[in-house]
Formats: C-alpha cells, structure tokens, sequence
C-alpha cells in the first residue's frame, strides 16, 4: 500500500497536502482525514514540539505498519510537525483512503489516538510567564486505550 | 572512546544542553559518574526511559553503551 | 454554531471545500472530515443520485441539528450532490471543526452513517446492461444502529 | 382543483413519470381510481411511504390530499 509518513519541520497546507492525497488514491471509495491545529487557548504563544531522529519518525512508520496490518486502506498519510507552532498552525494530518467507509474512519481515529498520547514528541509552550512542559492529557491516554487489545 | 548522551525535553533543561560527550563504556552504575548526581537521579525516576541507538531499554538498569553509541534519556512523551 | 448543509447539482472540490471550512474555523483544534466517491468498480458508468425537494435538504438539516445537540462542535458542513456523476467523482463531503477530537470524529462518523443509509437519497447505476437500482448495504444499515440509544 | 402526485425512483418507472396532476381530493382508497391499480397496488407494498408536502405520513391510509397538495411516493431510501 502507498503511504506517506513525514516528519515536517517547517509550516505545511493540509487541504493542498489532502488534495494531493484525493488525487494518488482516484480508485479509493472514500478518504477520511483529521487535522489537528495548535489551539488558540488562554494566553499560549508559541507551542514547541520536540522530536529524537532515532525514535520519532521510526515510530511514525512502526504506527503506519500497525494501521496497515488493522485496516484495509488504498493509502495512508501522517504528516506530523516537529518544532515551534503559533496558535492556529497545524500540527498533525492523518489520512485514511480505502474501498470501505469504517476502515478509512477508524485507520485515521487510531492513528491520531496513538499519535497524540504514545508517540515520541516532547511539548512546551511558551505562555505569558515563559516555558511550560506539558504532558498528554488523561482523555487522550483513555483514547488509545481503546484500541489495546 | 566516547559515547554521545541525548537530553530530551526536561532533561535538557537540567542538563542545561542537548547532548552532551562522555567516556566510554558507560554504564548505568556509571552514569553518576558521567553525568552528575542531578541527572543520574533524574534518571532513576521510574517515567524516564533510556534508549541506546534508538532502541529503548526495557531494563535501563543493563544499560552498557560502547564507543561511538548514543544514548538517549527520554522523559515521559507528550504526545504530537 | 456555524454550518454550510448544501445539496449540490454539479460536481464540487471536496479540497477547496475544506480548505474554506478550515479557514472559517481559526479557533478549532482539529477538524475531522470525510469524503465518499463515486467507487470505480466492475462496469459503473454513471451514479445517478435522486432527490426530493421536500424531504432531502430539510432531512440533512434535521441531521445537522441532531449533530448539533449530540457533540459540541464549532463547526459543520455537509455538501451532498444529487444528479449524474461519473465514477470518481465526489458524492459527500462532511467535515466537523471542533475543541476535542473525539467530538469532531464522531460528529462525522455519526453524519455519514446516517447519510449513507437514512437519507432521501434514491439510486441507480448504469452498467454495460443499463440502469439497475440500488438499496442500502446491510452493512450501512448496521453502521448506523450503531448510534440509536 | 388539483393534486401533484409525485413518483420517486423505482414508481417514477412504473408510473413512466416524474409527477401527475390528479383531481382533489385524494385519499388512500381513492388511489387505485387516480392512478391505476399498477400504482395502486405498488404503494400498497410495506416498504413504501407517502408524503404530503413533505410530510410522511405515519399510517399512509390516512391520506387525504386537497386542491394544491403535493403527494410523494416513496420507495425504500438508498441512502447518499
């Protein structure tokens, strides 16, 4: 299956990035998508995403390999950024194109679910009174455990 | 003779740099030595974990890194 | 909340739909979205979606309103074609912008379910043999029990 | 002193039709004379449902259409 895993370390376009993928997946039923921006919450400046070469996009491919073996998919796409965000960026696009409706929803809902709790970013954000770390909410622990088998 | 250790997030800011070169081998008994008291005590927080070339540890107490090795302490992920 | 519900005549760009939909939403932290196609299967030359003025627009916007009060969203849009299409062609588009992921995935998991199977929509095919109708798949009818209570 | 029959889908073939002007009023044991007995009993099928004005009617023998009313038969929905 053709899939497409970046790890982008400069400002990227979701709706040309998705538009290309509708066009590399012309025999797919269907494509579901998410993007996921920097929230423009309280007082938050700049958001900061921290990667290690040696782990993070090996486990951006590990992930894509996980959802390839789960679903039935045309293509897959993760696009994922890594360091500094202002509020509104988009930070994350995942992709699913397939012959059958659930397989494209659930392939992208799994892949943001381990996305955003258990792959290897480190996060701050700069607010009013300097750098905060942050970790993964309790919710986003909770939405992948869904999937554990 | 040197093993390059990683400091990601956190660590970095303890560390007060991003890597930093120490003698090999290093071990964890070792890793005091190496890196200080602060960080060898960070480490031993059980959320933190230790990854030699890209590869986490399951025991980082059996952590032997050789010349040329890069080790990596990486606090608990955030998430993307 | 915001929402743009079109039943379309003419072929659409799910892309640039979505680009303006992310654009109209600068405070939502992630927007989930769908797009179905006309399947290049077997020997489909031509869908033809049917509609019926008094029930099909109104019933997507009673869809919308039950979306509405289901999940907290700060956004959604539904464009649906009736008419001729092509295989490839788009036939939905339905995305949702909200604060939480899971509430945007679920607003369009929840939208498509029931668009693909409760909504006043009549088809048929044209093969190599001429028009044949179609009825709901059992699998769509069962996606979209998944969400009575 | 009209009423619009409308026949979606599946109707729109066996009446050879998209809509007929019938004389008002029209009720359900009315149909057979309006429409013919094709039609007629086609409708009769469980699975098929009449609007008026855009209103399903929840027991379709209850239907009673006046001058200016618009009556839609419906086959089974096949979705979007």
């Amino acid at each position: 299956m053709p899939r497409d895993v970046q790890l982008l370390e400069k400002g990227f376009s979701p709706g040309k990035a998705l538009g290309l993928f509708a066009k590399a997946h012309p025999e797919a039923g269907g494509i579901a998508s998410f993007v996921g921006k920097v929230r423009p919450d309280g007082d938050v400046k700049v958001l900061q995403l921290i990667s290690y070469d040696r782990l993070t996009l090996p486990g951006m491919e590990t992930l894509a390999d996980e959802v390839e073996t789960r679903w039935t998919l045309d293509g897959l796409l993760i696009h994922h950024r890594t360091g500094h965000m202002r509020p509104g960026a988009p930070i994350v696009l995942v992709a699913a194109a397939a012959r059958h409706r659930r397989d494209a929803f659930e392939a992208v809902d799994f892949a943001m679910d381990h996305l955003k709790s258990r792959s290897w970013f480190w996060k701050r954000e700069k607010r009013g009174d300097g750098w905060h770390w942050i970790e993964p909410r309790e919710e986003d622990h909770e939405d992948a455990k869904r999937w554990d088998v | 003779m040197a093993v390059t250790v990683v400091f990601i997030g956190k660590l970095a800011d303890l560390a007060g740099e991003d890597e930093r070169e120490v003698a090999a081998p290093l071990s964890w008994s070792g890793l005091a030595g190496a890196l200080g008291d602060d960080i060898a005590a960070a480490a031993a927080d059980e959320r933190i974990k230790i990854a030699v070339n890209g590869k986490v540890l399951a025991d980082k107490t059996s952590l032997s890194a050789a010349d040329g090795d890069e080790v990596a302490l990486l606090p608990p992920v955030s998430g993307g």
